[in-house]
């Protein structure tokens, strides 16, 4: 057993950060490579660019946007269904 | 020697009851009364089978040929009746001696054998004999006999339910003479065969003798419904069967009340003949409900008694309701079906009174909350009682199956199913009165400080077995039972026409 | 040997399980499914087994290639998932697992429907026990409730195939096709299993309640088995496309603000049984392929998911995202696995999920349907949050919960090691996937394009999370019930049932008081007249049996004048 | 030995054991040793049959006439043979539990126990093997009436309520209703013989059809037909063997063995279907079945769930029957076995429980599977067959009723089949449940598993409702004729 907490690297907010920032840039290279990449689109939006990525960020906040709106008519007690007993 | 069997039937008995009075000795006496029934029943087995071979036997006493003579007229009908009824004093025989009735009986045995001698002197005379004043005076002979036996009882009250018994006895018998009496006025005849060939002259509607020959019906049916203890003229029939000595009350629910149907069934069909009786008269219109009504009251009586033998007795009622029945269904099914239950009640409730005695003997009282421990303690008599009871139900395979199968059949016949499902309903009220006893016999505890009881002896029991044991065989094998009942049945319907 | 089913070494083989202990149990474990993994190898292609029972002919052993696929699978996971429960106390979860993984394996090679039946039903009965075998109130109720459901599907087979065999004098499992009421019930059957929408509520129900390694045998058998079945007979069937988009998306909700995190797993599975479904909807040899192969895929990572949780919840002892977080520290190799899982799951490309997951959307896209395709777009951003973020993020990561754990046993990480290493494998070099599938493939995963838009998708994705995270919008980890459709059959039939027996006690009670009073009173009366001083049990005096004799002679005369 | 001395010696044997029980009361262990010996040679003269009849032969044995036309006669046919099987097999079985059972609760009145169970088995292969109506309700009324001293062994007030209750009850359908549709048959068919096709057909218009079927079916008390169901629950207080032999072996399958038989052989299918007396007969039958498997949910007293669990599982062997189709006989038929193996094997288990552990109710069983893990395993695997699943032999009888219902478009009828598997769950799985997964107690108990002569029977009869799983092929080939197939 160690006497004190092991430091870790994601312990520091400033790691964190350039962690995001990664993903950014990252997010930000692909826009530009889909420029470029060749398509052959079954469907018309396959054809755009940048719309995956477009997609992607909004389908994801439309989810979260709807879950929260969901929670607030679903969330119940943890101990709602009343089963926690052990008899 | 044969041809002389049907007096010999009545005058053996007849005779061996005025000799038990002449002999007095003790094991004279016994040997004698257990000699004659069994004489008896030989005579009438021998009876029964030339019937079967010849039909039927005409006997004319002292050679004087009806209607002027009496004539004994044997046929598979009262040839049955005399069979069951010589086979059940025979098998009664071994519970008369004293330890029965009252003190005054142990000390005069050889009066008390007299008397039931003569008792079954009259009851066969009644059976044998093919003349209606005869069979009065039988009737009257079997009945004043049957009042002292029932007066014996062991205690004060057989005394007065014998003076009950005597005077509605005697008024069943007065309203038999004086059918008797109007039917001679109208015929001039007393012969039963003579009077069936004279009745339908003025039988038939519209001639002056018509309501004369009703009136006469009249007096015979209620006379002899007082005798065969038809609802609602039974009531001296628990009275009488719960305080005579229990041998007694074997004997005569065995005995007497069937010889009174028998005697009923001869009139209806033999005298007055189905046609008449059931179409102008209308018998079967009381006689139906009144059947019926006493199925269920007798045995709904019979569930709260709390008198063993006063039980059997409301049982009885309630048989006799389905011999009634039997005779208001008017079909030769119907018939069959009273007389088959005659034979059978004759052998359970013998059976079961049997049975009651040997309880009698050993718990010194007939109350049913004093069976207790008996199941465990008197086994082989417990056991008896359950087989009758179950026969008494009608459960397949014993005797009261049997009959039951025939009156049900024969209101399915007709169509009368409210009828059939009546009769099979009115069994259950038996299971509830049977199993009364048998849940006291066989669960409840004796109490601590109760004399203590052990089985009766073999000589009671073997009996007592013959009797169930028959009711059980003749579940089964029916030739004997249903075969001749049916045949019997044939006969009455047809015979004398 | 080839006339025994497949995985009936495995049924049993592990009834033998409890009569030994220690380590030739633990020897057993392992051996019994590779025994019966070899047993199936060596079955020769297109085996087909005939039986005859009650005069059917049956087909007890069919071999074919979509069957094989099911069957390699199911045999792999059998594997790994018992070296993971191998330190598991007590037989009954081995006996449970083992045998529960031998029926599914069986019911895959299943050529008639009874033979299915059978297996079908005892996929359930075997199951139920990894549940059970978790202590707690909680996991007995919802076991009863999964067994219940689950032989609800089987009856429903029952039926169905009665009536398939009405129809068509034929008990042969094969295409079926929503062609009549028995295949109907046989469709509704499958769709039990399969957690249609609305008939889902099993899955979340009792996979969290399960042991750790129960979880993990659930995750694999009978959903996938259900796959299987619906693959096999209702290929091409139309209304699976709207089905299985609607399971797609619907759970991605509810694995959004889900707590516990083995429930979010299980909706996560739900939701990628919805791209199986539609493959099997679009009925395409690309659309099947996808599925076979998603399928395949698919029972690798999630059980890999599962067991990386399992190790949570087996070092932590719980599971709940508001209690864990910054597990990476002292369960690094775990997260590690979980991460791959995760980057499986959201088809990231080099990981199992894209090679498979591509081909049912490529499927849709080819067959121009639009809409699917975007519903499935959508949802292929959920499972990023769900499985590929919120999963490893809340249980290794996040704010640091404090615990302080030891490491996952080896034999829990051998099989998460094997389970990831499957994982990329298959993502690098797919070629030996695409072989086992049912029809020849000349599908390319990976083209320029596809990797682009895929990576765009997924993290884009990514940064939607990153910004919702950090500015706090994400929703927070509540403890938390959230209703779902179990609601129906846990609240408002119960309660219903309960009102409706409180009266139906109530109107009881008072008619046997009323029954009961009635009976006394009859009986007393009866007792009053017929009892031994009774007007009928006493006996008359004489003189009214005289004037009764008076009146029955008077009766009879007026009768016969009448 | 020829078809009808086995006859006799299946009628007999179990007679003379019950008189040898009997003279042997003074010797417990010679007592028990005729007893098994009895039920082996019965099973093994009834066991001599299978052969002839499964080759179609029908052999047969007429004693005497009774009353005219109505001799006591005896004929063997597929399912009289199916349930002689059952009571003489299990007999066996369920004396030896009994020996470990009786001795382990310290039971009185042993004897009479003995005997009157060896007489029970007779009156059993009677009604099994009666060739006609009548013997078959000779026999009848003889089980009714020597399981009575079985139902009241422990003599106390319960004892003798449940007593009065059973004989009632029973007494009073199969007189008022049994026999007075026995002697109305008899008026319009001339003939109480089973025959094939039946006896009624093309006499009987479809009214009396009706009126006679329902008589007949109600009449028949064994079968629990509701609202004539509640001396079975009552019967409860008897000591488990006995509860055994009123569920499995003998008393409840001679009820519905009786209707089966009488709809096969006395109505004949077609006079069923249509008279429309098998549709009525078929949705009481789904009501009891459903209703009562409701009850039994929420019952804490074993024995009483298990008791209306039987009502239920009754209720299927009626409805198929009722069904009217030769696959749904078949079936119910079937079921009879079935059904059979599986609910004796839940008594065992129930009584091993009452007599190792002293527990009766439900909600006492926390945990107890750890104590006594082969009789709660048992009871799991029997539960397996009631619920109709595999690897239990459950699942062919259900199978078959399931065919038929459907064969004759009775969809309602498929749904109570399957709505009445899934409520079985719903009342034997929490018991297993309980058993195995509940904590235990806290306070430690003494016991271990039960008494070998409990456990061997039971185990026995859980594997036999495996076997009947994986072979029931020759039960259907014996069984086959009756359904026409």
């Amino acid at each position: 057993m160690d006497e004190r907490p092991k430091s870790h690297r994601l312990d520091a907010p400033r790691n964190v950060a350039r962690l995001v920032y990664a993903l950014a840039v990252a997010c930000a290279l692909l826009l530009v490579v889909d420029v470029f990449s060749p398509k052959h689109p079954h469907l018309p939006y396959e054809g755009w660019e940048g719309f995956f990525a477009f997609a992607g960020f909004f389908a994801y906040l439309g989810i979260v946007a709807s879950a929260k709106l969901w929670r607030k008519l679903v969330m119940r007690p943890p101990d709602y269904y009343g089963d926690d007993d052990d008899g | 020697m044969s041809e002389h069997l049907p007096i010999l039937q009545v005058v053996v008995p007849l005779l061996a009851g005025p000799l038990c009075l002449l002999l007095r000795h003790r094991l004279l006496v016994r040997g004698l009364a257990t000699a004659v029934p069994l004489a008896c029943l030989t005579i009438a087995g021998l009876l029964l089978h030339r019937v079967q071979q010849v039909g039927a036997i005409s006997y004319h006493i002292g050679g004087w040929a009806p209607p002027l003579g009496i004539e004994y007229r044997i046929d598979l009908a009262n040839a049955y009746v005399m069979v069951i009824v010589s086979a059940i004093a025979a098998v009664v025989m071994p519970f008369l001696p004293g330890h029965m009735g009252s003190a005054m009986v142990r000390r005069r045995e050889h009066l008390f054998y007299a008397i039931f001698l003569l008792a079954l002197a009259g009851l066969l005379g009644i059976s044998a004999t093919g003349d209606m004043f005869n069979a009065f005076v039988f009737l009257e002979i079997a009945s004043l006999a049957s009042y002292s036996l029932v007066a014996l009882g062991r205690h004060r009250r057989a005394l007065v339910a014998a003076y009950s018994y005597l005077i509605i006895g005697t008024i069943g018998g007065t309203f038999f003479l004086l059918g008797i009496g109007l039917m001679y006025q109208m015929t001039g005849t007393l012969n039963m065969v003579d009077l069936a060939h004279r009745l339908p002259e003025p039988m038939s509607p519209g001639t002056p003798g018509s309501r004369t020959v009703l009136v006469a019906f009249a007096f015979l049916a209620v006379g002899l419904s007082i005798k065969l203890a038809v609802f609602p003229l039974h009531q001296w029939l628990p009275r009488a069967y719960a305080h005579a000595p229990s041998a007694v009350s074997a004997f005569l629910a065995a005995t007497s009340t069937k010889v009174s149907y028998y005697l009923l069934v001869r009139v209806v069909f033999s005298l007055f003949g189905a046609a008449y009786v059931f179409d102008a008269l209308k018998l079967d219109r009381l006689l139906l409900p009144l059947s019926i009504v006493a199925m269920f009251a007798g045995s709904t009586a019979a569930i709260f008694q709390t008198d063993l033998k006063r039980l059997l007795a409301y049982s009885s009622v309630a048989q006799i309701g389905y011999m009634t029945l039997g005779v208001s269904l008017a079909s030769v099914t119907g018939l069959t079906g009273g007389l088959v239950h005659l034979f059978n009640h004759a052998l359970m409730k013998g059976g079961l009174f049997l049975a009651a005695a040997c309880y009698g003997m050993r718990l010194r009282s007939s109350r049913i909350a004093d069976l207790a421990g008996a199941g465990r303690l008197m086994p082989w008599t417990t056991a008896a009682f359950v087989t009758g009871g179950l026969a008494l139900i009608g459960v397949p395979g014993t005797a009261g199956f049997v009959s039951k199968w025939y009156l049900v059949l024969a209101a399915l016949e007709q169509g009368r199913w409210l009828v059939a499902v009546l009769v099979v309903a009115s069994s259950l009220l038996a299971v509830a009165y049977v199993w009364r006893v048998v849940e006291v016999a066989y669960f409840a505890d004796r109490d601590a400080g109760a004399h203590p009881i052990k089985e009766v002896p073999p000589l009671l029991l073997v009996p007592t077995w013959i009797l169930i044991g028959a009711t059980v065989y003749f579940g089964l094998r029916t030739e004997l039972t249903a075969g001749v009942a049916e045949a019997a049945a044939g006969v009455l319907w047809e015979s004398l026409r | 040997m080839s006339g025994l089913p497949p995985g009936m070494i495995l049924v049993l083989g592990a009834l033998a399980l409890p009569l030994v202990r220690g380590r030739l149990r633990q020897l057993l474990v392992v051996a019994l499914p590779v025994a019966s993994y070899a047993h199936m190898l060596a079955l020769p292609a297109d085996l087909s087994v005939g039986a005859e029972l009650f005069g059917y002919a049956l087909e007890p052993v069919r071999v074919d290639r979509l069957s094989l696929v099911w069957g390699h699978v199911f045999h792999i996971v059998a594997i790994l998932t018992a070296i993971y429960a191998l330190r598991v106390k007590g037989a009954t979860e081995h006996v449970a697992g083992l045998t529960y993984a031998g029926s599914a394996i069986a019911a895959a090679f299943a050529g008639d429907l009874i033979t299915l039946f059978v297996f079908w039903e005892l996929t359930a009965v075997t199951s139920v026990f990894l549940i059970w075998a978790r202590p707690g109130a909680r996991s007995r109720r919802a076991g009863l409730r999964y067994l219940v459901i689950q032989v609800a599907s089987g009856v429903l087979l029952l039926a169905g195939s009665v009536l398939t065999y009405l129809e068509r004098g034929s008990l042969a499992f094969d295409h079926l096709g929503l062609s009549g009421p028995g295949s109907v019930l046989i469709f509704l059957a499958f769709g039990i299993k399969a957690a249609f929408p609305l008939l889902h509520n099993w899955l979340q129900d009792a996979y969290p309640e399960a042991t750790v390694a129960g979880t993990v045998f659930l995750s694999a058998f009978t959903t996938k088995l259900a796959i299987y079945a619906l693959a096999r007979a209702f290929p091409g069937t139309a209304i699976l496309i709207p089905i299985g988009a609607l399971m797609t998306l619907f759970p991605i909700v509810y694995a959004v603000i889900e707590n516990d995190l083995r429930r979010v797993l299980a909706y996560s599975l739900n939701n990628q049984l919805g791209f199986m479904v539609v493959g099997i909807g679009i009925g395409t040899e690309l659309s099947l392929n996808g599925t076979a192969a998603h399928a395949f895929a698919h029972i690798i990572y999630k059980a890999l998911l599962f067991m990386a949780m399992g190790a949570v919840l087996h070092r932590t002892g719980t599971i709940k995202a508001s209690a864990l977080g910054g597990l990476y520290k002292s369960m690094p190799l775990t997260a590690a696995c979980c991460i791959v899982g995760s980057l499986s799951i959201s088809g990231f490309p080099l990981f199992s999920g894209f090679v498979s997951k591509s081909m049912i959307l490529s499927a849709g896209a080819e067959a121009h349907m639009l809409v699917l395709s975007l519903a499935l777009l959508v949802a292929s951003a959920g499972v990023v949050d769900h499985s590929g973020i919120k999963i490893p993020f809340f249980a290794f990561f996040a704010h640091d919960s404090g615990r302080r754990v030891e490491e996952a046993p080896w034999n829990m990480l051998l099989a998460m090691g094997a389970a990831a290493a499957i994982c990329i494998g298959l993502g690098v070099y797919p070629q030996p996937l695409y072989d086992l599938l049912p029809y020849p493939v000349s599908y390319v995963p990976y083209t320029t394009a596809h990797v682009v838009t895929s990576l765009e998708l997924l993290l884009f994705a990514a940064l939607a999370f990153a910004f919702l995270y950090r500015s706090g919008r994400y929703p927070a980890e509540i403890e938390s019930v959230n209703l779902d459709f179990d609601w129906t059959y846990r609240r408002l039939a119960p309660r219903a049932v309960a009102a409706a027996r409180r009266r139906l006690a109530a109107l009881h009670a008072a008619a046997a008081r009323r029954l009961d009073a009635a009976r006394r009173r009859l009986l007393r009366s009866l007792e009053r007249t017929y009892g031994p001083s009774g007007l009928l049990g006493e006996p008359w005096p004489t003189g009214t049996t005289a004037l009764w004799a008076a009146v029955l002679l008077a009766a009879y005369l007026i009768l016969s004048y009448l | 030995m020829s078809p009808e001395q086995a006859i006799a010696a299946a009628l007999l044997v179990p007679l003379l054991g019950a008189a040898g029980v009997l003279l042997c009361r003074r010797r417990p262990n010679v007592r028990e040793a005729v007893t098994v010996l009895a039920t082996l040679l019965t099973f093994g003269a009834v066991a001599s049959l299978v052969p002839a009849v499964t080759a179609g032969g029908r052999p047969g044995l007429e004693l005497f006439e009774v009353l005219p036309g109505l001799p006591l006669a005896f004929a063997v046919e597929p399912l009289g043979m199916l349930f002689a099987l059952v009571a003489s097999g299990l007999w066996i079985l369920t004396s030896i539990y009994a020996i470990g059972y009786m001795r382990s609760h310290h039971e009185g009145h042993q004897t009479r126990f003995y005997a009157c169970f060896a007489v029970a088995i007779a009156a059993a292969l009677g009604i099994a093997f009666a060739a006609n109506l009548f013997t078959l309700f000779l026999f009848y009324e003889l089980l009714t009436l020597t399981t009575y001293p079985l139902v009241t062994h422990h003599g106390d007030e319960r004892a003798r309520r449940a007593g009065r209750l059973y004989l009632g009850l029973l007494m009073a359908t199969s007189i008022v209703l049994l026999l007075t549709a026995i002697i109305w048959t008899y008026a319009v068919a001339g003939t109480l013989d089973f025959r094939p096709g039946g006896i009624l057909a093309g006499r009987a218009d479809a009214p009396l059809a009706i009126v006679l079927l329902l008589l007949f079916a109600f009449g028949t008390g064994k079968a629990a037909l509701m609202p004539f169901h509640r001396w079975l629950p009552a019967a409860m207080v008897a000591p488990t063997p006995v509860s055994a032999l009123l569920h499995a072996v003998a008393v409840v399958k001679a009820g519905v063995f009786t209707v089966t038989k009488i709809v096969l052989y006395v109505f004949g299918l077609d006079l069923l279907r249509t008279s429309g007396g098998g549709e009525i007969l078929a949705w009481v039958a789904a009501a009891t079945l459903l209703l009562a498997a409701a009850v039994a949910t929420v019952q804490d007293n074993l024995k009483r769930r298990l008791a209306y669990s039987t009502i239920s599982q009754l209720a299927y062997v009626v409805l198929g029957a009722a069904l009217a189709n030769g696959t749904a006989a078949l079936g119910g038929s079937l079921h009879v076995a079935m059904h059979a193996m599986a609910k004796i094997t839940l008594f065992f288990c129930a009584g091993a429980i009452a007599v190792t552990a002293h527990k009766t109710e439900v909600s006492q069983l926390d945990g107890i599977g750890r104590r006594m893990p082969i009789t709660c395993g048992a009871f799991f695997l029997a539960s397996l067959s009631i619920i109709g699943l595999p690897p239990a032999g459950g699942t062919w009888s259900k199978w078959f009723l399931v065919l038929g219902a459907a064969d004759g478009e009775r969809w309602a009828m498929v749904a109570v089949l399957l709505a009445g598997s899934l409520l079985a769950i719903g009342y034997l799985m929490p018991v297993v449940v309980r058993a195995f997964f509940y904590p235990p107690p806290a306070a430690g108990e003494g016991h271990g598993e039960a008494p070998l002569l409990c456990l061997l029977p039971l185990t026995l009869t859980a594997l036999g409702c495996v076997g009947q799983f994986v072979f029931a092929e020759p039960l259907y080939r014996l069984l086959a004729p009756i359904a026409g197939m």
